[in-house]
């Protein structure tokens, strides 16, 4: 098991896959899904076999020594002089509880994907080649612990999410897939920028004792690495690390996405096919706040606490704004993009807290408003598939029309606003205490509690226009849930209720992780603070 | 029969409804007749309710039973736990609860028959009779706000039942949501309470704070802390400014009125402040003991006018809870909960009474078109009779005893704090309770029948109906409670169950009678009803006979203005209501309160949602598209720009381009001179750049 | 004095072989066309040969820093060193592909009996380039630009009876004609102050006499008009859409890549030895501060980048739409050299070697679906995703390579070129030209967009032929591979960064 | 009687450089455009001859002249060429007509 490279296996079959779907012929249709729903396949369980033999104990996060699943090995290795001639770049995968979670996660959503991809009917081939191709991005940016690696995954995914929504989108898809392209590829320049700065402010010692530039994070993130004058080294007298934090966090934030660059969301949502949807609501938006907890976090630690504040203020606009502007919405899918802004917010708040509290409820929130968010985006898919609108006022009592799907409509809804008994209150109310935690974000914290009742507010007014009330003659013959549905619905809806009733194993999944990076920071902290008084 | 018996019996009685509510729903589309094992699975609740008391208050009357285990864990310092406490409140809320809902159970047999959804109501009640005995078992705060979601969830999905109903549908949403309102209060005051205490659990909370613990370190934060926990009982349990939900909950079936929305569910309020008393400082009890006498007294003065059978019984439950409220803001600690459980059974007789009269009429709900029908319904027109006697207060009942304790300790505390305001409306709304109570029994079931082809049809309810209804018109009578007619103090139920109140609050913050002056305060129950200071019993004694009388005399009056208004017509109604219009309008309209918060709370907030989602179109897109909006000018004048413009901070860059790109138009002529002559001149320029 | 020392000619005989090998070649076709004018299919292979050869007496030339053709004991006409050697490599590779080009293109092929001529004119070209890059005395560097030019200036022209073609040629040849006229002034002027025409000589002048400052700059800018023209940098770019659109397609692509190598050769040999100074250890070059040599260059890139990207946003002809954005490229290359520094000119090595591959790669595609649809407008490109699925998605690698996207090439020598930048704390600068790349995007998207995501009804077929598929894969390859690994590029461009006298 | 010098030459030259711009940019005619590139190419050689004659440069300049000569001449045999065949396609030698490709 320690020798299998399996977090290769996890980032590359869907490659694999992808090559498989390239050499089959156009009209196997049937086949090309297949293939892609057994990849898919394999990789949930490939992340399952990774579950099994985790180690919960092993904090990971700035401690190379106790990431697990390690691979590791030079991939570019140029001799040189000190300067750029000579660099190495690592081959450098490993996880850790902050990313597998996410790494199972992505499994089950990209699965689940696939199914809800049955229906796609215009060029099956390319849709399924771009399918896998962004699969291998996700993974990717998830297991990767090497700065360069990371980007490249990290831009990998853009071309694919480009075509995806580009050609099998809606009315708008031209618009809304390049909107979504310029905006990324906007936030990962800065990204890049900050990247190069690093890599010429920390060095790594071989063991012959030369010392090389490195992109390794955790390399990174040992404050002893830096070079005396690396441009964005701490003990460097310009303030350049800042403008390098906030250039990062930017790049990420509008991954997110966070007001004010969300707008890109709505639109791609709105524009996209629901498997992509369900992608990109599921595991996309996930990136964002994963790159800040695993890059921006460890290597700025001192510039994270005092900027913590502005994190929740984010957090906080995200949580009420993205309510608010949910509950003005008139197409469903577009509110339901609006209710993700509003939910990734409270993620924002969790980890600006900086306490174990915030940060387990962060993560735990990333998981669940994963799994919750793609039913949701599901079940919108569902009824567009029948009524072919998604205007919410054009329904009205299909509780009464399809009854299975209203369960599982309501069982969604009240998990996005944190009913007990479904995963989602749990991760709110850690993020709440979290935020309450820490005096810097309490008030702010107080204040983001509006969230729960808007969150309720829009959700049910939602239900009552689609599901209650009369039934509009129109939907007098819509179907209930078809048996593909129900394969894709009930895995997720278990998911959100075990998780809301025995949080435990996702939580002791992170916990070593959390806490580690909870010291680590607040250690950091104390250094950070010696240097600058010299 | 150990304590761990107990355990495990509890958890069977908080589990089983569970099983009932899932089984009944999954299995609900396939077998017409599942309705069957919810209604067999609640009898077996009931019984290990009935066990599990009857071992408790015989066995163990004097012990607190607790339990509990780890649900999950941050890291060695922070985890979380769940977990039971079972003292008498407990199970006799149990027991409460179990008998209502299993009631309820029988009663909606008969009364939801020939509903489509016939087993997913069964199903609902099961998951509520589960969320309530959660409420009822819990140890914690936490655990107590889950459930107390759940319940509110299970009410949510049963006030919508007949979600076809636009105003069902919109009661249900108005219930959740104005309850959360509520609830943000009681979860910031959990929060509060965790991350001063590092744990949920009452127990050490107490403890702690009896150890001189405090919030911030401060006796404002702990009085803070109380009210923001009690603001999740105002939701609850509808009191003032929170109530308006509940009269619109009547669109729910009526058996669920009667288990949720007057017997358990809006008691879980009450039972919460009852949970929490110990932590109460004298300014919160203050604060609540106002709300209380608020919700008290206005829907009271409501209910006088109201026309709809269910709408005058809702707004007494109103009432009633802030009646409860009010005692336990004033410290009447044991007679809060006696007149909880008198009132959920004489107030469940009465909702279950109406709904046999709505069952017989074929929902008419409508005061005025009914009357006569005691000759029709006997046996509905005798039980409701008790019951009425029950709420207004008449003696050999339940609630005159629950009542007069209440008063009583009105009167003391306005004897030892000079402060009678709430022993005023205390009584008056005894008066306007008997009134409009003996009006409502007055008007249906006396006098002619004013629908006679309503009339002819009605006929009394089948067998599982009015059972329930003589079982709960028998559990009015004081003989349940107390062996003496006048007074409970020494019965069973106020001496012998109920302990006294443990406070944890520094002694510097509460009521001077409260306060911890030398071997004053007893936790012996075996004296009766001495609680804190001796001052506080003598004043109690002082204030029983006078309370009681006084009382006795505003329930009769009462009962007697009643009879000279509906029954001998003495003074003619419409009359005084024209001489009084205003008053009568206000009241009639309940205060007005829905038309005010539509036009300010809700209507602002869709408001401000409505401007937000323009923002977001309109400003933050156009801060980036505006540009775009500019290029869109500009394209007119040059013809290929449309196609290239998106949008967005492609505008942006397309504008910018237009622009620049104006001018390179300008410059690409295709004029091979052109070029030249620009060459020579940037040669020039940079010349005269870098000649330094 | 340029007094040839006979006794060691045949050294210096040896050091131009491989020019000698070109020069043969172009006799080779001449004669051949003449006597068999009807096997008009050989004369490629001949190329190519010849070429084969050329690159075989190259190779030795790596590592190897010795100067050939000297005019006194320490100076020379030529200096044959890695850096030359690696943009002969270059060229050489680039005229393979052109020659395999021209063999399916329509153009060309419109006038069979002239195919001599053309691939003659080719190896003109070619042996300008090889001197240009090698030459260390202005006169030689004016001479090999002219013999370049001049063979272009036909082959512009090559379709007689096009009037694209013609009209590109005449304008290209009145627009070099004068930059090389302008040059040549500027370098009888540098020649009036320094009294010599040789670099080396130049920059020992320079080093201990101070010249007029005004005059030198005047001939110093006029010089750089020349290159300027050369490697088509703003504001001296303005033949380059014209030329481009007008020329036919294999010259066209062979302008893009080969001939701006050899500018930009000439540029950095011109600037590094004329002004060097010394060489500081980390690798940052001292220049003689006549000129703010940094200033300028990066004054000129970030105009060139900006404008060739913001002009391209308009294209609908995508040939004129390429040559934008190879004035955009040549803003990026212009950074790397602005860095003043050994790191700057790794960059442009590594930069220029991938530019070769998928600039060539987009031009031959473009060629292809030209020769079906007679036709470069984008508007013509709707729906080529679905009816020649593997072209379209070739070109759209190339695009998306141009645009430097990873896991492409293009992203590695974008990459480097920001390392040169931010290691000299140029941040700005390198903001600025993140930012170009975000429009770039735009524009190479829209040729994507509308392959993709645009469909139509009409069908194109296009038969690929065993050869260009060979082709297309040649230049996929290393588009893709060197994206993930570029190890031995960055190894060979290192190594290749040494110029004589250095 | 003056003596002629070296300035006498450059200021010769560079009128002549001056007149060479102004013709390609003025004149409409294409061969006289071209007679302009041939002006400042001449320019360029007196510069080489006076200074290789005042600055004692030794034969360099006078050399450079040569191969300028022959230069100047190969290139007015392509242009002419090339302005021939436009004269064909589109039957004028006007340049400012000839503009079809351009933004």
């Amino acid at each position: 098991m320690n020798n299998f490279p399996i977090l290769s296996f996890l980032t590359f079959l869907p490659i694999l896959g992808m090559i498989i779907v390239l050499f089959l012929p156009k009209k196997q249709e049937l086949s090309i899904k297949v293939t892609t729903l057994v990849i898919t396949g394999l990789q949930l369980v490939l992340s399952i076999v990774l579950l099994m033999n985790f180690n919960y104990s092993a904090g990971g996060i700035n401690d190379p020594n106790s990431f697990q699943f390690i691979e590791k090995f030079r991939w570019i290795d140029i001799p040189g002089f000190s300067w750029i001639g000579n660099i190495k770049i690592d081959y450098f995968l490993g996880v850790d509880g902050l990313s597998t979670p996410l790494v199972l996660l992505t499994a089950i959503i990209t699965f689940i994907a696939t199914l809800s991809s049955w229906n796609i009917d215009k060029s099956i081939k390319g849709y399924f080649i771009m399918f896998l191709l962004l699969d291998t991005g996700m993974m990717g940016v998830f297991v990767a612990l090497d700065f360069f690696l990371f980007y490249i995954f990290w831009e990998l995914m853009l071309l694919p999410m480009y075509f995806l929504i580009g050609i099998w989108g809606g009315p708008r898809k031209e618009y809304a897939a390049i909107k979504f392209f310029l905006y990324t590829l906007f936030g990962s320049i800065f990204i890049l920028l900050v990247m190069i700065g690093l890599y010429f402010s920390s060095m790594e010692t071989l063991v012959d004792g030369t010392k090389v530039f490195t992109f390794n994070l955790l390399t990174i993130m040992d404050p002893n690495n830096y070079t005396p004058y690396g441009i964005l080294s701490p003990l460097n007298p310009n303030n350049l690390r800042l403008i390098a934090y906030i250039a990062l966090f930017i790049g990420f934030a509008i991954k997110i996405p966070m007001f004010p660059f969300h707008t890109w969301l709505p639109d791609a949502h709105v524009e996209a096919p629901t498997a992509i949807s369900v992608i990109l609501a599921g595991v996309l938006l996930k990136m964002g706040t994963y790159g800040i907890l695993r890059v921006s976090y460890p290597i700025f630690p001192e510039i994270t606490m005092s900027l913590s504040w502005f994190i929740a203020l984010f957090g906080m606009i995200n949580i009420i704004y993205g309510a608010l502007a949910a509950m003005a919405q008139k197409d469903f899918k577009k509110l339901i993009a609006y209710s993700s802004i509003s939910h990734m917010g409270y993620v924002l708040l969790g980890m600006s807290a900086l306490n174990t509290m915030g940060i387990s409820g962060a993560i735990l929130q990333m998981f669940n408003h994963g799994t919750i968010t793609a039913m949701l985006f599901l079940i919108v898919g569902v009824i567009y598939d029948r009524a072919h609108t998604r205007d919410l006022d054009a329904f009205g009592g299909l509780g009464v029309q399809m009854p299975a799907y209203t369960g599982f409509v309501t069982i969604a809804f009240f998990a996005a606003i944190g009913l007990p008994g479904l995963s989602g209150f749990i991760s709110e109310a850690l993020v709440f205490l979290g935020a309450f935690g820490s005096g810097t974000t309490r008030i702010l914290g107080i204040i983001s509690t509006l969230g729960i009742l808007l969150g309720a507010a829009y959700m049910l007014w939602t239900l009552q226009r689609v599901f209650l009330g009369k039934l509009n003659e129109k939907w007098k013959s819509l179907p209930d849930l078809t048996a593909r549905e129900y394969f894709m619905l009930v895995p997720l809806t278990a998911i959100v209720i075990f998780l809301g009733v025995y949080p435990t194993p996702m939580l002791d999944l992170m916990n070593a992780s959390v806490n580690s990076m909870v010291k680590f920071i607040n250690n950091a902290q104390v250094f950070y603070s010696s240097l600058n008084s010299f | 029969m150990t304590e761990t018996g107990i355990i495990n019996i509890s958890l069977a009685i908080l589990f089983l409804p569970l099983l009932g509510f899932i089984v009944t729903l999954l299995l609900g589309k396939k077998i017409k007749s599942i309705y069957l094992f919810e209604v067999f699975i609640l009898t077996v609740t009931l019984f290990a309710a009935i066990f599990v008391a009857f071992i408790k208050l015989s066995y163990y009357v004097d012990d607190r039973i607790i339990a509990e285990i780890q649900w999950f864990k941050l890291s060695e310092t922070i985890s979380i736990k769940l977990g039971f406490l079972i003292d008498n409140m407990t199970v006799i809320m149990l027991f409460v609860v179990a008998l209502i809902s299993a009631l309820v159970h029988y009663f909606s047999i008969a009364y939801m028959k020939d509903d489509p959804r016939y087993n997913r109501y069964f199903a609902y009640l099961g998951i509520f009779t589960f969320s309530m005995n959660g409420i009822v078992l819990t140890n914690n705060i936490l655990m107590m706000y889950i459930f107390w979601e759940l319940v509110g969830l299970s009410s949510y999905l049963l006030i919508g039942f007949w979600f076809e109903k636009k105003s069902a549908s919109d009661a249900g949403k108005k219930a959740f949501i104005v309850n959360r309102v509520g609830d943000i209060g009681m979860f910031a005051g959990i929060l509060i309470l965790f991350l001063t205490y590092n744990t949920f659990s009452f127990e050490s909370i107490f403890h702690s704070i009896a150890a001189g613990k405090l919030p911030f370190n401060s006796d404002f934060w702990l009085t803070m802390t109380g009210i923001l926990l009690f603001m999740g009982a105002i939701g609850k349990s509808a009191q003032f400014p929170l109530h308006v939900w509940l009269p619109d909950a009547m669109e729910g079936p009526t058996p669920v009125s009667a288990l949720i929305h007057a017997a358990t569910m809006v008691a879980a309020g009450v039972y919460l402040t009852i949970r929490i008393f110990g932590l109460l400082t004298a300014d919160a009890m203050m604060f609540i003991a106002i709300i209380g006498m608020l919700s008290a007294f206005i829907p009271a003065t409501i209910a006088l006018t109201q026309n709809d059978i269910k709408k005058v019984l809702a707004y007494s439950t109103v009432s009633q809870l802030g009646y409860m409220v009010m005692a336990l803001g004033i410290g009447a600690y044991k007679f809060t909960f006696f007149h909880l459980v008198a009132h959920a059974f004489f107030k469940a007789c009465l909702f279950l009474g109406s709904g046999s009269v709505i069952y017989a009429m074929h929902h008419e709900q409508d005061i005025r078109n009914m009357g006569g029908l005691r000759k029709k319904l006997p046996l509905t027109y005798a039980t409701f009779l008790i019951a009425t006697l029950a709420i207004s207060g008449i003696p050999l009942t339940s609630g005159f005893h629950s009542k007069d304790g209440i008063l009583a300790s009105s009167f003391a505390f306005g004897s030892l704090t000079g402060n009678w305001i709430f022993a005023i409306v205390g009584f008056l709304v005894a008066l306007m309770t008997a009134f409009y109570m003996f009006r409502l029994v007055i008007i249906t079931f006396h006098g002619q029948p004013r629908d006679q082809h309503k009339y002819e049809h009605a006929k009394e309810s089948p067998f599982v109906m009015v059972m329930p209804l003589i079982v709960l018109a028998g559990l009015s009578i004081f003989i349940f409670y107390t062996p003496n007619p006048l007074n409970a103090d020494e019965g069973w139920f106020i001496s012998k169950w109920l302990p006294a109140p443990v406070l944890s609050a520094p002694n510097n913050t509460r009521f001077d009678f409260m306060q911890e002056t030398a071997g004053a305060v007893t936790h012996n129950p075996s004296h009766g009803t001495i609680t804190y200071s001796e001052s506080y019993t003598e004043a109690m004694h002082g204030a029983h006979n006078p309370a009681m009388i006084l009382a006795l005399v505003l329930a009769l009056s009462g009962m007697l203005l009643a009879y000279i208004f509906y029954q001998w017509k003495k003074i003619n109604v419409d009359k005084l209501t024209q001489a009084i219009k205003p008053l009568y309008t206000f009241s009639l309209n309940k205060w007005y309160f829905d038309e005010l918060y539509d036009k300010t709370f809700v209507a602002g907030t869709i408001g401000f949602s409505k401007l937000i989602g323009w923002f977001d179109a309109k400003i933050v897109d156009g801060i980036i598209n505006g540009a775009g909006n500019l290029t869109r000018l500009l394209s007119v004048f040059t013809g290929a720009f449309d196609r290239i413009v998106i949008d967005g901070i492609v505008n942006f860059a397309a504008y910018l381009s237009g622009f620049i790109g104006l001018i390179f138009r300008r410059i690409q002529t295709g004029k091979v001179q052109t070029y030249l002559i620009l060459v020579i001149f940037s040669i020039i320029i940079l010349l005269f750049l870098f000649n330094d | 004095m340029i007094t040839l020392i006979l006794s060691n000619l045949s050294v210096n005989i040896q050091a131009i072989y491989p020019e000698i090998i070109l020069s043969l070649t172009l006799v080779a076709l001449v004669i051949f066309d003449l006597i068999f004018n009807k096997q008009k299919k050989f004369l490629p292979l001949i190329s190519i040969i010849g070429l084969f050869f050329a690159f075989i007496f190259v190779i030795p030339e790596f590592g190897t820093s010795r100067s050939a053709f000297p005019t006194s004991e320490n100076n020379s006409l030529l200096s044959i060193d890695s850096f030359s050697a690696f943009f002969k490599g270059l060229i050489i590779i680039a005229s393979v592909f052109v020659v395999l080009f021209s063999m399916s293109s329509n153009e060309i092929k419109s006038c069979p009996d002239r195919q001599g001529e053309y691939y003659s004119l080719m190896f003109g070209m070619i042996i300008g380039m090889f001197f240009l890059v090698s030459a260390n005395d202005l006169i030689l560097i004016y001479l090999s630009i002219e013999l370049l030019s001049l063979s272009s200036y036909v082959l512009a022209g090559f379709v007689k009876t096009s009037i694209r073609n013609s009209e590109a040629s005449l304008k290209y040849i009145i627009y070099g004609s004068t930059s090389s006229g302008i040059m040549l002034f500027g370098i009888s002027i540098l020649y009036g102050i320094t009294g010599s025409t040789n670099l080396f000589e130049i920059n020992s002048v320079l080093g201990f006499s101070n010249v007029p400052q005004i005059t030198f700059l005047i001939s110093i800018l006029m010089i750089f008009t020349g290159i300027g023209f050369k490697i088509s940098i703003v504001p001296f770019h303005f033949w380059t859409p014209d030329i481009y659109e007008g020329a036919p397609l294999p010259i066209t692509a062979f302008l893009s890549v080969a001939s701006k190598a050899a500018g930009f050769a000439v540029l950095i040999r011109f600037i590094e030895i004329t002004f060097a100074e010394s060489l500081s250890k980390s690798g940052f070059w001292q220049l003689i501060p006549y000129v703010n040599w940094q200033n300028l260059l990066v004054l000129f890139s970030i105009i060139t980048m900006t404008f060739g990207n913001f002009a391209a946003l308009w294209q609908d002809n995508l040939k004129r739409l390429l040559a934008y954005s190879s004035i955009a490229h040549a803003g990026y290359l212009m950074l790397g050299v602005a860095v003043l520094s050994d790191q700057g000119l790794t960059a442009v090595l590594i930069y220029f070697s991938i530019y070769l591959f998928m600039n060539l790669g987009a031009f031959f595609i473009v060629m292809l679906i030209a020769n079906k649809i007679n036709s470069e407008n984008i508007d013509d490109y709707r729906g080529l995703g679905y009816s020649i699925p593997f072209l379209s998605t070739s070109l759209a690698i190339f695009l998306v390579s141009l645009t430097g996207l990873p896991p492409t090439a293009g992203f590695i020598g974008k990459l480097y070129i920001f390392f040169a930048l931010v290691d000299a704390k140029m941040i700005v600068v390198a903001i600025i030209a993140l930012l170009n790349t975000v429009v770039a995007l735009y524009y190479y998207i829209r040729v994507l967009k509308v392959m993709f995501l645009e469909r139509t009804d009409k069908h194109v077929e296009i038969e690929i032929s065993p050869l260009n598929f060979v082709i297309i894969l040649a230049l996929l390859a290393p588009t893709l591979i060197f994206g993930v690994y570029f190890t031995p590029l960055v190894n060979i461009a290192k190594n290749s960064i040494q110029l004589l006298g250095f | 009687m003056i003596e002629v010098g070296l300035n006498h030459f450059l200021i010769v030259s560079t009128f002549l450089f001056s007149l060479g711009i102004y013709g390609i940019i003025t004149r409409k005619n294409a061969i006289m455009v071209l007679m302009g590139v041939e002006l400042i190419l001449n320019s360029a050689n007196i510069n080489f001859i006076a200074f290789a004659r005042y600055g004692n440069f030794g034969l360099q300049g006078d050399l450079i002249a040569l191969f300028v000569i022959v230069l100047a001449a190969a290139e007015a045999a392509i242009a002419l060429a090339i302005v021939l065949n436009i004269y064909k396609t589109l039957a004028t030698v006007n340049i400012d007509e000839v503009d079809s490709l351009k933004d």
